[in-house]
């Protein structure tokens, strides 16, 4: 209830505010007139068609990246030396501004689609890595041994004893994994695109349609959260077990 | 051209660069050729990518991820000068339809006034915005050296003008945002670019020479349906109207004025002002944007003129 | 604990691949299989970075950029923690508030950067305000998670002895949440330092990123990469940086 | 030679007051579980601690010894009743009168032995330097001195639980709460740290509340021993154990101690069998 | 009636050997730590468990008992030894001949009751579909069938030690390692538990190498009791306890009872005092 309190709280309150300090401004809308422009928003064909094509990159880049990143991340989770060197080597590619290098995506993958998908799981992608990688190199257990002792081979130890340990993290990481990639689709489709949100964004603000534009971010933004809230049902399903 | 082709197995496939996707004489012509089927009816299959900015295209036409590349007139002079081969093959606008703004609140009321202290707002570096600022600058008499300039790209622009100008004395707008901020009593127009810069060769459209010489068939045919579209749009202000609105948002009461800045001054047929680019040559190292200054030949090729549409 | 040797030995296999992939790119640029304004020759770029450390220019946007980040990362760490802290110590409110800050974090933020520059201008306060807002998130959910997760019986032990609630936040809310909030720091650097970059790329008139997005529109590749060798050089810098300070705090 | 208050429901308040300095006065103590279900831990308990004396409580496991030893020292607000420490009403922690040694230790992961002891002055008023003598001293009396410098993970858990000890010890407050602190000793150790403990406490004439499961423990160490019997938790008998002090392991399996033995062990194995 | 066996470097080895379930000869366990400093669990160790014998190692904590649970286990690589079992050599864990029971229970935080049992099933021979059935038997054993379905974390520390239990009892295997498999529990559970647990494995005359520090206990369930002395741990003596099966709580306290806890009591006491 606190919750949603907080968040009628702030709508309101930038309901109220935007009235006041509106002043004929074109950016600052309440969130009346962002719901307002959501209708004509959805009208223009080429909203639409940016939101579903944006949607399938989307979902194609994030469900590469959490495989490719579990992949990774259990070739290096092996031995300690590769599970602390990835670590290292794949928190300093967080930061790497990917941005400037954006060309060289292009120039492998070509302007459309493939280069954008790359691109969000080049960002996607690191997250999910870090997330298992962390958690394998502090997971501290006998269970490996008790399933030693029951007659579990490598494999068994693996599958009962390290696997369900690392789950929570792994599905904590997919949340980061999400927003990273949507955020690497959105650059890439601002910068080069054939078509996308991202492009669309540009679009709106170009042609100072601001309620569009608002209303597009918003739609963008919901979708974000909705994702996360099913990747926290998930979460909270694979840690049932915790306290 | 080639013969007309409806066998869809038949198209040769092209990509087409264009960049500003809010500029009236780049993003209009290519979407309205795809979308009234010229490029198939002229035997091509085109995808039509678009970039942040004039380099970010010149990069992807290098790179191979696009073929042709519909943009500014400069872009393909300013890669030249830094010797980046690239030729304008076709014209398409002559004049620069932008205004000069200045807050409606400020004192300035003619390019006259600009001086040492004035900051431009411009899209990015070495572009036509920052060309068209520094020009203006110097013919204001101010040094080169003591010009001074924000690139911010046009999300940051239009923030700075909501924020009343803030660090910004003098903006350039496409006369589609320009109207609207006008007609909002935000900026006001001291002058317009082709005021500042009669003799402009503003938009073109542009290939590698190795592109061009390897596929003269391909280009005759893009640039065929490329200025049918043009000419379709002079011919049919209704039907242009349409496109404005739908393709670049144009709100309906403004229609009529970005109409009548933009597509009068098209070539229906990509004639170029050579003395336009002869003039950009001359000015970017004068102005610090290039080292040398690329000759005439180097950046323009004649063989596709006048485009012949049927 | 941690063993030292592997310590020297990961430091190694890093230092290995980093120069495996300055080798694959010097052989790249060497075969020409790219154009050199896509991918310029190492070489080039060395040279060129050689030359440009020379220059004030260099160090002057190196030296805004790092302030952008730094005072960021102060202001996301400040907010994160007095935020996140008490939060996490309160189950009701962060039963309310945690799902909800969660899911802000998943808000694809650089679509709010406009915003930013409307309201903060295309100057420091801008990337400074978006350089905070990428990292405070990260920040805040960990100070949560880091605090909620002391064990209640430290809590107790501490008011059995007498600790006021200063005292109990000094000396067990915050050593106890430490690990947490230290991996959280990690990341919240990390999205501090990309959006800072991010936003001095899309609109701004210095810093690093600035000097990447002028060299990258007039051609000069060269410069480009060594401009991103130099914000590579910082990130590692910073996060090394950060990594000490972290031991040297969780050795205490 | 064993004598049984039978009856515990008729304690002599008056004689007790007097000299009491722990009473506890119609004590109950419940908890609202998750699902919102009601447990009630103790239902109007009346308890006496005489000054000076070694109280042990014992009783089946989650009977609710730890929730009265945490009412006992303020950490634990009862629902009804009051707890009146030295003469004055308890309101919440009173660490310069009681200190509370943890079932689970407590201590600080991120703290050397020495300075988790240390810690337990940082709240008091003793002055600053003599911080670290003293709690040498109180690590010392656990025989860890030379494991000063050590983190709790690199102890093993009964040294830990030493540790836990010595940060009880060292505030030197009048009363102490110890919550099995001995738990995860083995028998032999326990007895060692058990002698030291009774030594220094006879020593200084504290007053001491213990729980402990062990039969040879309780009889080692206390003057009365308090029979719990199942949630919610009542008095089923109160022994006095008349062995003189100081005491040798061999009294524990001597007549006395082993008949004292008998009757807590046929009473807990009635009680939790539900005879 | 207590035999001792005061030399315990003198077992009869053919005798032993021929009936033996387990015989560990010239076993030796070390370390070797962080600072790579050695650390010397046992030297030379010789023991022989016979067949369907209850057998306990009692000894100071640390001195190495968990060490050698572990090496009849297969878990530990002896440093040189060999430990036979069944008659064959180990030469791994042997899940089919030996079941271990972990101090820390081992139990797997994101299973149930139930599937932490089951789970001993997976790697055996055992048909698929008898593995819930066998399961909710061994959890009704420790008196656990209604709490199939919760997690670790929602029973009591007591409760989960009788999930490992029932773990170690559910794959029937002919050998028991037990390593303080009732620490956490109070000594009440604990007799009512071990009781049980005597019950079931008399009936299946399993063989049990059991580890504890409760003298009780020992008394309580062992056949023979193995104390040992501080690290490197050798056999300080070997103890008989000659009561009948079944046994009840009373002999524990009974004059033999009393007599075997006096035994080991000053056995240990001595020798954590470094006698
Ligand atoms: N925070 C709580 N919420 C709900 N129930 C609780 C809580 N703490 C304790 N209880 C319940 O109160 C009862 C008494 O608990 P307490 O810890 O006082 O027992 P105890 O006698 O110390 O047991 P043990 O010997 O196992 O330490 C138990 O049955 C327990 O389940
Ligand atoms: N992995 C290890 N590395 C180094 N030393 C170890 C390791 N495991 C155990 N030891 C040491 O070996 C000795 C024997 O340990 P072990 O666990 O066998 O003792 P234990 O008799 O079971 O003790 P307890 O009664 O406390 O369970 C201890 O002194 C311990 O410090
Ligand atoms: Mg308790
Ligand atoms: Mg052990």
């Amino acid at each position: 209830m606190l919750r949603w309190g907080t968040i009628l709280a702030a709508l309101a309150t930038w309901q109220v505010g935007a009235a006041f300090a509106r002043e004929g401004s074109i950016f600052l809308l309440s969130p009346g007139e962002i719901a307002a422009g959501l209708v004509p928003m959805l009208q223009d064909v080429s909203a639409r068609e940016a939101l579903t094509l944006t949607a399938w990159e989307f979902g194609i880049a994030f469900v590469i990246s959490i495989v490719l990143g579990t992949a990774i991340a259990a070739v290096l989770a092996v031995t300690p030396l590769s599970r602390r060197s990835g670590l290292v080597l794949f928190q300093l590619f967080v930061s790497v501004p990917q941005v400037a290098i954006y060309a060289l995506f292009v120039l492998f993958l070509g302007a459309g689609a493939e280069s954008k998908i790359v691109f969000g799981v080049t960002h996607g992608m690191l997250p999910v890595v870090i997330g298992i990688l962390a958690a394998v190199d502090g997971y501290r257990s006998n269970l490996p041994q008790a399933v030693r002792a029951m007659g579990g081979r490598r494999w068994a130890v693996v599958r009962y004893a390290v696997i369900p340990a690392v789950l929570p993290s792994a599905v904590t990481s997919m949340r980061l994994c999400a927003s990273l990639c949507l955020l690497g689709i959105l650059i890439a489709e601002l910068l080069v695109s054939s078509g996308g949100v991202g492009r669309q964004i540009g679009t709106y603000s170009g042609a100072l349609q601001i309620d569009k534009l608002y209303a597009l971010v918003a739609v963008v933004c919901i979708a974000a959260i909705v994702i996360n809230i099913l990747l926290a049902i998930v979460e909270r399903r694979a840690g049932r077990w915790k306290a | 051209a080639p013969t007309a082709s409806g066998d869809a197995t038949a198209l040769t496939k092209l990509k087409a660069g264009i960049c500003v996707p809010n500029d009236a004489d780049l993003a209009l012509p290519p979407y309205v050729a795809q979308e009234s089927g010229f490029f198939t009816d002229e035997g091509l299959d085109v995808e039509i990518v678009s970039f942040q900015g004039g380099a970010d295209m010149v990069k992807g036409i290098v790179g191979g991820s696009v073929d042709v590349g519909v943009c500014g007139a400069i872009d393909a002079v300013a890669a030249s000068a830094k010797g980046i081969p690239m030729k304008i093959v076709a014209g398409i606008g002559g004049t620069n339809p932008s205004a000069l703004m200045v807050p409606d609140s400020s004192t300035i009321s003619d390019i006259s006034e600009l001086d040492a202290a004035t900051t431009f707002g411009i899209g990015r570096f070495g572009g036509v915005t920052d060309f068209v600022a520094r020009l203006t600058s110097d013919r204001a008499g101010v040094p080169s050296d003591k010009f001074k300039a924000a690139a911010i790209g046009p999300d940051g622009l239009t923030a700075a003008v909501e924020a009343g100008g803030g660090d910004i004395d003098v903006f350039q707008w496409v006369p589609n945002s320009a109207i609207t901020f006008e007609s909002q009593g935000k900026l006001r127009t001291i002058a317009t670019v082709a005021d500042v810069f009669p003799e402009d060769q503003y938009s073109a459209v542009l290939a590698q020479p190795e592109y061009i010489s390897s596929h003269k068939e391909v280009i005759g045919s893009f640039l065929a349906a490329f200025f049918q579209a043009v000419t379709l749009m002079k011919e049919d202000r209704g039907f242009a109207e349409k496109a404005f609105v739908e393709r670049l948002n144009v709100p309906q009461e403004n229609v009529g004025a970005v109409y009548e800045a933009t597509v009068p001054r098209w070539s229906d047929a990509g004639e170029v002002s050579t003395a336009g680019l002869e003039t950009y040559a001359e000015f970017l190292p004068m102005l610090g944007l290039a080292k040398t200054s690329p000759s005439l030949s180097d950046f323009y090729t004649d063989e596709f003129l006048p485009v012949k549409t049927d | 604990m941690r063993s030292a040797r592997l310590d020297r030995q990961h430091v190694a296999v890093v230092a290995v691949f980093l120069l495996a992939v300055l080798a694959a790119w010097m052989g790249v640029s060497r075969l020409e299989i790219i154009d050199p304004l896509i991918l310029p020759d190492l070489g080039a770029v060395t040279i060129r970075l050689v030359e440009m450390s020379t220059t004030a220019a260099l160090w002057e946007s190196l030296a805004v950029t790092t302030l952008r980040i730094l005072a960021a990362f102060a202001i996301a760490m400040v907010a994160g923690l007095l935020i996140g802290v008490p939060i996490g110590r309160s189950r009701g409110t962060s039963l309310a508030y945690t799902p909800l800050l969660a899911n802000l974090s998943a808000v694809p933020l650089f679509a709010l950067y406009p915003v930013l520059l409307l309201v903060f201008g295309i100057g420091d306060a801008s990337k400074i305000a978006f350089g905070t807002l990428n990292g405070f998130f990260p920040i805040v959910l960990a100070a949560i998670a880091g605090a909620s997760a002391v064990p209640n019986n430290l809590m107790l032990a501490a008011r059995a002895m007498g600790a006021s609630r200063l005292q109990q936040l000094v000396t067990v809310i915050i050593p106890g949440a430490l690990a947490e909030i230290l991996a959280g720091l990690r990341l919240g650097l990390a999205l501090c330092t990309l959006a800072v970059f991010g936003g001095e790329i899309l609109g701004s008139t210095a810093g690093l990123g600035y000097r990447l997005a002028v060299a990258s529109e007039t051609y000069l590749s060269v410069d480009v990469y060594a401009y991103v060798l130099t914000a590579l050089i910082l990130t590692a810098v910073l996060s090394i940086a950060l990594s000490l300070i972290i031991r040297s705090i969780s050795r205490k | 030679m064993i004598t049984t208050t039978s009856d515990p429901e008729r304690v002599d308040w008056h004689r007790a007051s007097a000299e009491a300095a722990i009473s506890i006065r119609d004590l109950s103590i419940s908890y609202l579980r998750n699902d919102d279900e009601r447990v009630d831990v103790t239902a109007g308990f009346d308890l006496d601690v005489r000054r000076g004396e070694f109280l042990t409580l014992i009783g089946p496991s989650g009977c609710g010894k730890t929730s009265i030893l945490r009412a006992i020292g303020g950490l634990q607000k009862p629902t009804t009743g009051a707890v009146t420490v030295l003469g004055e009403p308890l309101t919440g922690p009173r660490p310069r009168d009681i200190s509370y040694i943890f079932q689970d230790f407590a201590l600080f992961p991120w703290r050397t032995a020495l300075a988790n002891v240390e810690i337990a002055l940082r709240f008091t008023s003793v002055p600053r330097r003599q911080h670290r003598q003293r709690a040498l001293e109180a690590l010392e009396l656990v025989g860890l001195a030379d494991e000063a410098d050590r983190y709790p993970r690199e102890l093993s858990g009964g040294m830990q639980q030493r540790v836990a000890v010595a940060r009880g010890l060292v505030s030197n407050s009048e009363v102490l709460l110890l919550d099995e602190p001995f738990g995860a000793l083995d028998e032999q150790t326990r007895l060692i740290l058990g002698t030291e403990l009774a030594r220094i406490l006879e020593q200084t004439g504290k007053t001491i509340v213990f729980v402990t499961h062990s039969l040879q423990e309780a009889v080692f160490l206390s003057t009365r021993i308090v029979l719990l019997s199942k949630r919610p938790c009542a008095i089923k008998e109160i022994i006095d154990v008349p062995l003189t002090r100081p005491r040798h392991p061999d009294q524990v399996t001597g007549a006395v101690g082993q008949r004292i033995q008998q009757t807590l062990f046929n009473g807990l194995y009635s009680e939790s069998t539900g005879a």
